[in-house]
């Protein structure tokens, strides 16, 4: 099995969640996180201070998936979260041992 | 026949001597309404207003912190008033016009007849928890100087012993009876000596006393919540017709002069910040907009029975400029930490508002007041120059000598993993936000 | 000819018989003003004051649920009061003191002219609308103690029967002409056993009958915004001067020392919580300020227009303290869920300041009191027990009665997986927060 | 003697003629209290009220730009007023009623002394400045339609000019003397007209003008906070009474009236919204309380003064019912992005309000209003109807000029990256909150 | 060593971590996430609109561990988190080579 | 490649991505967690109810990169986020099998 890591722009999550539902992915885990990166960050004004915000916004989906099926999930969220400017994030792919479904305890393909 | 004694005892002991219900001759209901309808929004101003303004701009970890000064002040000043403070204040003249006698502690003698030396129309006591509320607030707008890093404990210990030796007796000075800056005719319509300079140069004194938080100038210490501080500064602005028009102590033209020119200047001065910034930053910012607004209203407030409209609205313009120029300035270039610029609002607006009250007043829009330079009158630039130096130089010395004591005593500042932790849970074992 | 018949039809419908604009001779503008605002700033006090104080003690997916259910009570029972709440309370009195007639439905009769019974320099209207803001926050605060966890539809219908049947039939015993305890002779100036004592009885019957939250005392279940609540009981203070100062009904002598009096008890038991809690656990913290406040405030309640300073003060702090146990060792000893403490709170600090009154009350203060025990007089102190006992005892009776009847017929808790989404969702469909 | 020369010049600048300090025999304290407290009643409607209540609506990245906008909108009109548009709308009528004269421009001539065409009891400035606080928040209700999308430069120049060539000759018409629709004998008792009916219908105009939001219909765009929209909308309730019952311009049975009309209407306006919703939803949702309130609020702000309470809850149960349909079912159906509801609850219900104003005005409550057409009164009904047709479409063409003519100059809507970045970091370079 | 992730629901937060104390786990970290599966979602009203909601809330909670003990805790989040709805969640089971506890510098075992 | 996943104190966010920098790493992606571990807790009180709480805020870093530059990447966090006291954190480090940067479409070392 695989796991899919994709960090995204925000307003792109829509998208990718289509994306993913058209090709049967039906299960998948996101988290709000920061991102660093050549995508230029900004500045904020608060009285005298000047602060430079370059930990931007980003959504990750993680989504575990059959090895048969990684690249097609890499190949939905990529065509899906693209904007083609500096910024729209990373796709990362590991292994993954084993997953278990808590409600049933069933193991592996089954349990995704 | 001892139960009578008993009784007679706890009456002497717990009422002031003249209390009498029920509405005497003289006491005219609508000035009484809206004077209690001041003090009830200058209470407001402190809490939750103040304490919002200044929590929203602390960081995440110390937001209760913040607030819990305001909100504990308020409670013991009112505390303080009723026992002693009023009396100092407001009682006999003692010392050629220095400071109230001892007569009224515990309001003793304070009832519910008007006392036509402050204000011939409401209950004495009206006039008392009406300046209670002026109490309250000096001490809290000092807090904004020392945020996020003082010890609550020492916080209470200064605050009381500020409000007994400092607030008091300036207060006395300026507005009692026998006041010896009363007396030279300096004009001080709602506290811009009493309430703004003396708790802006005394947090000015505690920054440099306490010295910078740490992080300060290296780490990002942006405001946790710019919408609380909004909140904060709509009922501060809302509050500060209690403040500047209540000081008139009765609902007449004075009040309505004084409303008027209030809003005036806390839209000009808002707008002079905003457009500074604006030139300056490239983008007007709301927390400048808040802050030129509060600034406007500081520089009003000495002035806000004795100036007209169109005055109201250049002090004001110019409150802003100058409030913008000593936060984004001065400041960063003296590297001390006034945290939430309590001395560079209120101090430094004060100071400008009691100049151009020597500067705008009119003797035609309050005939008790006197002319100022633009209207003739050039004695007045003069006297507001001493009211300033005295109230500012008075303040720093006794602000520095007590915090130099309780330092020694108690110490001042938490523990270094404690400001880490923030005051929430290191002074009160809370958080904030649990979502 | 039909159609004026029609007109006039309509006009006995929509219209109050003697209701005729413009001021009559005997309205006092001052005092309207003072009622007016205090009318305004009681509804502040619901809505959003209790709202806030208490959204921000539950857990965020309560928080809309919470908030809902005081705005819900100020438009029920605005219009409850207006169609028979008013007449049923303070309307012609029936069955010797136990409860008004129906003469007042719809406001007939209820004009713009003194009904001089209640109030004699201010509109009838003036003093009903003043009125109806006790009603509306006194079913509000109980709901302090089911937080969390009941149905919304149950708790309208709750409500709705439970002012008509409860808050209606006590304001009459206390405040009425003819009504029972107000001819023995029981003082209760504001509301202490009208408003607190029937309210926090209430929620205890509530809490026990209801049962506690699933997780309670396993799970952690910190308030998941005490900004909020801080806002909240901001507000409450504020409006409290409403609340009591009000109840002069108007601009007097009167008005001024329930107003002195109301500060100073909130401010006296606000310190003495924070006081015996940093003894207790090591530290204040804010939500003990802010719960000592509301407890001096409902303490004083009662006895606002009958006590000086001093009183007020001790009277205060007292209340800061015993609610401070009732709180942290009643409560957790005997294992009821009053959530929010509006028992705790609202029931024992009434209680304490109904018998309070008699101790401290004092006819040099208002000579239409009488003194209290401290005073000389030994009476008063028997009335007011007999008052808490009365309202107590039917309002813990019918509360239980009505709440059985209800969960017989429609339940009054959501269901087991509805409470772990929250009632937010459930009840509403919508989150608090969409960040 | 030259310095004498520039005094006088200066005070002929600085000061309007006939300001004279003290309370002329005329003043009443009552009045005037009530009028000065109704003005910051009013002041904290749009600040930090509505600021509230439009910003917990909006996506969290646009908090502060849509805050930002009430807020400067009260500094704006707050200089605006003074200089020129206190003249314009209330000044020596021009043109047969269609707009004021400039005689009172930088309020020159208007002093401390009643003017008895508009206010015989209160200073003409009290009139002055309570006024300007219904010029404040008139554009400020416009912002809801085209929030989180315009730039912010345009939204002050398109402000300035709106407020002076719509708001000030519509108020001229209706309110001032000699104004063509007062003359006429329409009857708008607190601004139904003046400020619902122009904002709302402006706002339509605005969001047809300006354009969808981006994803609209496709993305969410839930409320980021509802809370904060509770805190708005629990003031603006509160703020309301000073809008409807300061109206009186007096602390007497008419102020009175309107005080109970109001809380009524805006009590069965929440809850025959949240009825419907019930039914047509399967649940009641908060935000529809708190709109649904509002919109009674609305629709009662022109009869507030001419209805009876049956009258009132009449009207306002109609209102909810309506303005949900027009927010539920008209908006959704012609794809317009009144993002706020803007014109789906102002407009509408402003339009509502006119039209009920017609049928359930009574000249048994208020003398100096009329008969409605259930009161037997069949001329008033059509006079409304004129009186909306001309406010709408003049609102309606010049909000269409204006806003064709600053897009052609400077553009109306920020660059797609912006609103996509948000208002705040786009705008303001700031950010709401730093959690 | 391995490094179990497992979505829960977060009201069972509670109950895994005294689970996961009881077999000495000392150590874990979790993080607030979004999810969505099979479990359905809900409808939010605002004025107007309606809007789907099917990302529900959720706990991951991480814990890395020696492979030993890797199946004990699996075993112990699964009993402890099991409610036997719908929308229980997953259990990820995967490879980590090496772990280093910042304050000492220990690598490997000792530093978990 | 590899993933370096590391859990630290809030406050020492800043030193480590200055750290980072130093080494030329350019993209990291930060989450808010909440971590157990040996630190311990601490009391809160709320009115008559007191809790324990004993998951503190933490951060967590990660950072895919080559397997060269992984050791280094671990140094220079360690050093960075180290304050010699309970709870400075772990730094975990496992294997990547593939990264995607979805902007070109660039796969593995090029991606990163
Ligand atoms: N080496 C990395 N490890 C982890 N996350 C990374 C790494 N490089 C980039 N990211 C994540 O991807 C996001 C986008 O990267 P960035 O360099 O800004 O643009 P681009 O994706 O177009 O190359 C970053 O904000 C960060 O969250
Ligand atoms: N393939 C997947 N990859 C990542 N996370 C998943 C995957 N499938 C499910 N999840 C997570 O597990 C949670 C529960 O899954 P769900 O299908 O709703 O129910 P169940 O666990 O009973 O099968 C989801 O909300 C999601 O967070
Ligand atoms: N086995 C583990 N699995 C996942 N995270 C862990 C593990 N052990 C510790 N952590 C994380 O590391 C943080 C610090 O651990 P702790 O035991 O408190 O101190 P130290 O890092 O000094 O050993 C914890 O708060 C937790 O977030």
């Amino acid at each position: 099995m695989k796991k899919i890591e994709a960090i995204i722009k925000p307003f792109k999550l829509d998208d990718v969640k289509k994306a993913l539902n058209e090709i049967n992915i039906e299960g998948m885990t996101i988290t709000e996180v920061k991102g660093f990166g050549r995508q230029k960050g900004h500045s904020e004004f608060y009285r005298g201070a000047e602060y430079t915000v370059d930990f931007l916004p980003k959504i990750k989906i993680e989504v575990v998936t059959t090895e048969e099926m990684a690249l097609k999930v890499v190949d939905a969220i990529m065509a899906a979260a693209k904007t083609g400017k500096i910024g729209d994030g990373k796709i990362f792919v590991s292994a993954v041992e084993d997953t278990v479904r808590i409600r049933t305890g069933e193991r592996g393909k089954e349990a995704l | 026949m001892p139960k009578k004694i008993l009784s007679m005892m706890l009456l002497y002991l717990f009422l002031p001597a003249t209390v009498f219900a029920g509405t005497p001759a003289k006491v005219d209901s609508g000035d009484t309404a809206w004077v209690l309808v001041s003090a009830a929004l200058v209470l407001l101003m402190t809490a939750p207003g103040l304490a919002l303004f200044y929590s929203g701009m602390v960081r995440k970890k110390n937001v209760l912190g913040t607030i819990m000064q305001s909100f504990a002040l308020l409670c013991i000043i009112s505390i303080q008033w009723i026992l002693w403070g009023y009396s100092v204040s407001f009682g006999p003249d003692k010392l050629g016009g220095l400071v109230g006698g001892l007569e009224w502690v515990g309001l003793k003698g304070v009832g519910l007849l008007p006392n036509p030396d402050y204000a011939a129309t409401i209950p004495h006591q009206c006039f008392m928890v009406y300046q209670m509320m002026f109490a309250v607030i000096t001490p809290a707008l000092i807090t904004g100087s020392f945020a996020e890093r003082m010890k609550f404990s020492s916080f209470i210990v200064f605050s009381i012993l500020w409000t007994t030796l400092v607030y008091d007796p300036i207060a006395h000075w300026v507005w009692a009876t026998g006041g010896w800056l009363h007396d030279l005719g300096a004009l001080d319509f709602a506290g811009g000596t009493v309430v703004h300079i003396s708790s802006g140069v005394s947090a000015l004194v505690a920054a440099l006393v306490i010295g910078r938080r740490q992080g300060y100038m290296a780490e990002t210490m942006a405001p946790h919540s710019l919408p609380l501080t909004l909140i904060g500064a709509g009922l501060l602005w809302f509050g500060w017709f209690g403040f500047n028009a209540g000081s008139a102590l009765g609902a007449n033209g004075l009040a309505v002069s004084a409303f008027v020119a209030t809003n005036t200047a806390a839209a000009a001065a808002a707008l002079s910040w905003s457009a500074v910034e604006w030139l300056h930053r490239g983008k007007p910012t709301i927390l400048g907009l808040a802050s030129g607004l509060v600034a406007g209203l500081v520089a009003v407030t000495p002035a806000a029975g004795f100036v007209g409209p169109i005055s109201a609205m250049l002090l004001g313009a110019a409150a802003g400029v100058i409030c913008y120029f000593s936060v984004s300035f001065m400041k960063p270039t003296l590297k001390y930490d006034d945290s939430l610029d309590a001395f560079g609002v209120h101090g430094v607006g004060g100071m400008w508002g009691a100049v151009a009250t020597g500067l705008f007043a009119s003797a035609a829009v309050n005939p008790a007041g006197a002319n100022g330079l633009f209207f003739g009158g050039s004695a007045l630039v003069g006297k507001q120059l001493i009211a300033i130096a005295a109230s500012a130089a008075y303040s720093a010395v006794f602000t520095f000598i007590l915090l130099k004591i309780i330092d020694a005593v108690m110490g001042l500042r938490v523990a270094q993993e404690d400001e880490v932790m923030g005051l929430d849970l290191s002074q009160h074992s809370e958080s904030g936000y649990n979502m």
